[in-house]
């Protein structure tokens, strides 16, 4: 049973990864288990400066999700480069550096800045954080300004370039048309989609920032949706993401197009739920008859 | 560390708060005053962080009490003796038992803020410190572990509305109720933890503060606390939840 | 305790009502308990001619939701005015008739059709129904033509046009406000978001359309959100809906701006659920200090 | 109606089938052979349909026998006895009993479909009824209810890899190995019953048909057949879920 995959600049022998804010750099996950089992590793969100972030409460639970509004906090992606970079290069696995800015000069100068390492693989481009005020939403839902940033980026380094899309945007393939034209290497999708819950209590939003991006198995169905329809449009490949749970969630983001997945909210419930995917996932390409990962990519499209 | 810990008792001990005995030999051995246990309840997202409120390794048992606030507790309390639940812990730092010489100590518990403070007050008497304990409830039926508390030193309990004990505020209680002191702990809500702060603030103290968690561990950035004004700040559930009173700032 | 709210063309003496499509024409219901208790019902969407809809499978479950591609099946509008509409009325609640097309002439007709009736209090404006292919979704995500669609009814009927949004869409206050410009009197928020499930042993979508709508309370948080943001900039009236389960449910709709409430997806899992809501809405709204339905419309917002 | 039915005794009784007993007096006294109850298991936002197999008003028992296929049959395994389900129903209109000119029946089940057409058998032997049936399975592992079956006539069991009984499919059965019949009775999946459609289409026969639905009482049109190419259709949960043959369009 093969699960290994060829993605632009990453060669995972599996297509599990911890989705970017949810596994930190790693260092809290590697006691639970031994984080080189990975296919790969998205980290948090890198900035230009380091940045506090939104006010507390951050989170709060929804049906079958969670809404979040961290608002980037990161320590500054020279730190990120300085420390956690090289944590994580010692179980040899690709890694994977989420960037994120409020100005397109920003997104540029992150970009650039992790041309001073050679441990990172590829850059994953946020244009989709709905947390940030100063421009991150726009970026993530205007085709024309997702574009301007994607080939911004793409300028200033040599690394693939993974970009993540929004899915609060009533044209995904729109979007997804307009960044592979800009020069992404590949897609990552979903992030999260707004929402709020009202603390009846004290009569606000539990949120201090209002708003969060609601994650977990609720948002499944769209995030299922979105990758099968852009994946028909697109010729670059998907990491797909949003509420995995099981190594059967991963074969549905497969059949639906995604060429390997992200797991993020579940490592909340479940510090080990990457690894006990990466454990199951060939029983259960087994039992539904496949006999690699590759194999099952995309072979839900009817 | 992930552990299943077995509902060896359980039982109400005040208005909609409720005790449970968990066995579970490793967390009783390791667990020190002020750690939290991250619990999953079932059909919940997120993991509920709950004090550990005493432990006993002679007998594998690690207690904990709740208060049924919202849909989280209400299940867990519905959760029976021989019911197994999985638990993240001990998470976080304790409190930092004093040194010998700091030989009366207040402790400041309001609400559900108490349970963490009784384990505390245990190790400390058991290492010969005194201590004294103000424990403030909202009314009589909200009061518990008063004797519990007495056993170990002179218990004050005060209730919002004077139907019990005391009357007010745990800061209410005069000068001349305590004993001199050489440092503080304190578990409450927030507006407490500032009063608690501003009156004793010419002494050591230390405070446990609560946040809404996601992972629980240090990963998310959930629960973080400012701790200057130049973006400085501490993980409550990884650098806490336990912090020297001038460590933090308390909005 | 008053549970009574006044909107345009509606006398609520409670704020619960059906949602269209879930409760069908209140018969089957009907056999659980005594309509007459109910604010208001909204019936089933009707077209111009009877429809079919889509082939079955129709429906599927996800986490704290479910998908639906029913595609508008009704038995045409004369037939509802015929037959359904008296037997409704019979329960003497105020009746809203949900009304759809494939063209804004089809919605010109059947909206001018429920002239030949003095038993319908009201119209929703179905634009968002993700599950009619010839048009419905454009009308639903492209402002220009949500007002185009808006003013054509407005001018066919004397009506009060309470105009359903979608929930697929990057900006719903523009909507909002485009709907309001052209004559709304109300609004009605959120319909489905757009999803899809893949079967893991046919390897294809569950649902024969491929997509579904999304409905349940995983997507609450994103209608709370999107009715918190459309009330400060609207001044119309909200019906609020969107994972209605429990009376809580209602009041956190109701801080979030919402001045009624309808219940979809749950009477599948509960036929009582509006009752029940209704009976426990007055201990809720207590429990949290409120002492009428009007006094919590938009409270939560900060 | 909704119903609490409390589970009286549960066992095993094919490879992943469980049989439940369930004691609840309405619904055993109303309960006629191809009605289904519409379950709701915890945690799981739609109900699942599952067929009535028995039912005995003199001890208020419905039986119900179910595979697990998914997470909410699954779910529905872990139920204890004691343990109380919420149904909707009976629901649907079940097997017109035959009157009594016909008096020798067929009854075709596949799989899971075989449930219901054990308490239609049970009530056409009661009214004098000559019935045979073939009950077909994927293999040895999967047959269940032979027994039960034989005890109210001549019973044929089919296994697809021929493990047991006879291989191949319900429609192989030979002319020769049948009593010249009346009416048929069938239940299974989709592609068995076009089979039994076709091989039987010279006589009159009903059909018990699945599909997934919402509502489970007519109000959602999640459920609905085709009855005509000219846009006619049925709803399976409210005007079936038995069907005459010629009723409806098998696609
Ligand atoms: C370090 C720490 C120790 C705690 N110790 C105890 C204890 O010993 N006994 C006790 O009764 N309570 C304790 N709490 C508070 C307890 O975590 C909350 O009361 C509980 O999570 C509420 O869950 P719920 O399901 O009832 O509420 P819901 O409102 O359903 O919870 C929704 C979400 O919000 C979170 N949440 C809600 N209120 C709080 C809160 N006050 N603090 C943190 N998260 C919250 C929940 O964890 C959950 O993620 C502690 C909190 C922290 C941070
Ligand atoms: C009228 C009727 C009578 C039935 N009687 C029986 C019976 O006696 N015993 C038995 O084992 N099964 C019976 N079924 C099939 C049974 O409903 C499904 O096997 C069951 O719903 C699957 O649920 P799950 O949670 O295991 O699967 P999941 O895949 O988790 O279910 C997801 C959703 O799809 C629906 N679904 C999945 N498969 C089917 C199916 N084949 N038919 C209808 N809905 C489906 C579920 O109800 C649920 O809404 C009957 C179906 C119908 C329509
Ligand atoms: C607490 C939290 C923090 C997140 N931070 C980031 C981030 O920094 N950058 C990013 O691109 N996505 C971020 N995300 C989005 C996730 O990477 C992922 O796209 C989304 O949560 C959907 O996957 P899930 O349902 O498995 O969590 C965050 C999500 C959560 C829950
Ligand atoms: C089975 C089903 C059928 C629906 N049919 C319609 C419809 O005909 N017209 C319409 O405007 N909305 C329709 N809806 C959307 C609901 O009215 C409602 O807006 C949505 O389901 C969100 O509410 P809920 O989460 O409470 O179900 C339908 C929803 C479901 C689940
Ligand atoms: S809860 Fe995740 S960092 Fe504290
Ligand atoms: S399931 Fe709703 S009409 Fe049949």
């Amino acid at each position: 049973m093969s699960l290994a995959v060829e993605l632009p600049g990453l060669s995972l022998k599996n297509p599990i990864m911890p989705a970017s804010g949810c596994f930190g750099f790693g260092r809290e996950y590697s006691d639970f288990y031994d984080l080189s089992i990975l296919g790969a590793v998205i980290m948090k969100a890198a900035t230009m400066e380091s940045r506090f972030g939104n006010p507390t409460p951050r989170v709060a639970e929804t049906s079958a999700g969670m809404l979040n509004a961290i608002g980037l906090q990161n320590p500054g992606v020279k730190k990120i480069i300085a420390t956690e970079v090289p944590f994580l290069a010692s179980f040899s696995i690709p890694i994977i550096a989420n960037i994120a800015g409020s100005t397109i000069e920003e997104y540029r100068q992150v970009a650039k800045a992790f041309q001073h390492t050679d441990q990172v693989a590829a850059l994953e481009l946020n244009i989709s954080c709905p947390n940030v005020k100063e421009g991150g939403i726009q970026f993530g839902t205007d085709p024309f300004m997702a574009q301007k940033v994607t080939e911004a980026v793409k300028e200033a380094t040599n690394l693939p370039v993974y970009v993540k899309l929004s899915p609060n945007v009533a044209d995904i393939v729109g979007m997804a048309k307009a960044v592979e034209k800009a020069g992404a290497d590949g897609l990552s999708m979903i992030n999260t989609l707004t929402g709020m819950q009202i603390h009846l209590a004290t009569r606000k939003p539990v949120i201090a920032n209002k708003t969060g991006g609601l994650s977990g198995p609720a948002i499944k169905p769209i995030a299922i949706r979105m990758i099968y329809e852009v994946k028909q449009h697109v010729s670059i490949p998907i990491i797909g993401m949003g509420g995995i749970m099981h190594a059967e969630d991963v074969l549905e983001f497969l059949l639906a197009g995604a060429s390997a997945v992200a797991v993020g909210t579940a490592n909340f419930q479940n510090p080990y739920v990457c690894k006990e995917i990466i454990e199951q996932l060939p029983h259960t390409l087994m039992q539904y008859s496949f006999s690699s990962v590759k194999e099952a990519i995309g072979k839900g499209i009817v | 560390m992930q552990q299943l810990l077995k509902i060896k008792s359980k039982q109400t001990v005040a208005l909609d708060t409720v005790e449970m005995v968990l066995e579970n030999k490793a967390v009783s051995q390791i667990a020190v005053p002020g750690q939290f246990l991250h619990l999953h309840v079932d059909g919940h997202m997120l993991r509920r962080p709950i004090s550990i409120a005493d432990a006993d390794p002679s007998v594998h048992t690690v207690t904990i009490l709740f208060k049924i606030l919202g849909e989280g507790t209400r299940k867990l309390s519905t959760y029976q003796i021989g019911d197994v639940i999985d638990v993240l812990g001990p998470n976080g730092n304790g409190f930092p038992l004093v040194n010998a010489t700091k030989n009366s100590v207040l402790i400041v518990g309001g609400g559900i803020g108490v349970p963490p403070l009784y384990y505390l007050a245990k190790k400390l008497t058991e290492s010969g410190v005194t201590i004294t304990a103000v424990l403030g409830f909202q009314s009589k039926e909200h009061v518990f572990y008063e004797g519990e508390f007495e056993e170990l030193g002179k218990t004050i309990v005060v209730t919002n509305d004077g139907s019990y004990g005391e009357t007010g505020f745990v800061t209410n209680i005069s000068k001349e109720a305590l004993p001199s002191i050489d440092e503080y702990y304190s578990c409450g809500p927030l507006p407490m933890l500032q009063a608690v702060k501003e009156r004793w603030n010419n002494i050591p103290g230390y405070l446990s503060l609560e946040e809404r968690m996601g992972c629980g561990i240090g990963a998310c950035f959930a629960c973080v606390i400012p701790t200057d004004d130049h973006g400085g700040y501490k993980k409550i559930c990884q650098d806490g939840p336990v912090f020297s009173a001038e460590e933090v700032q308390l909005k």
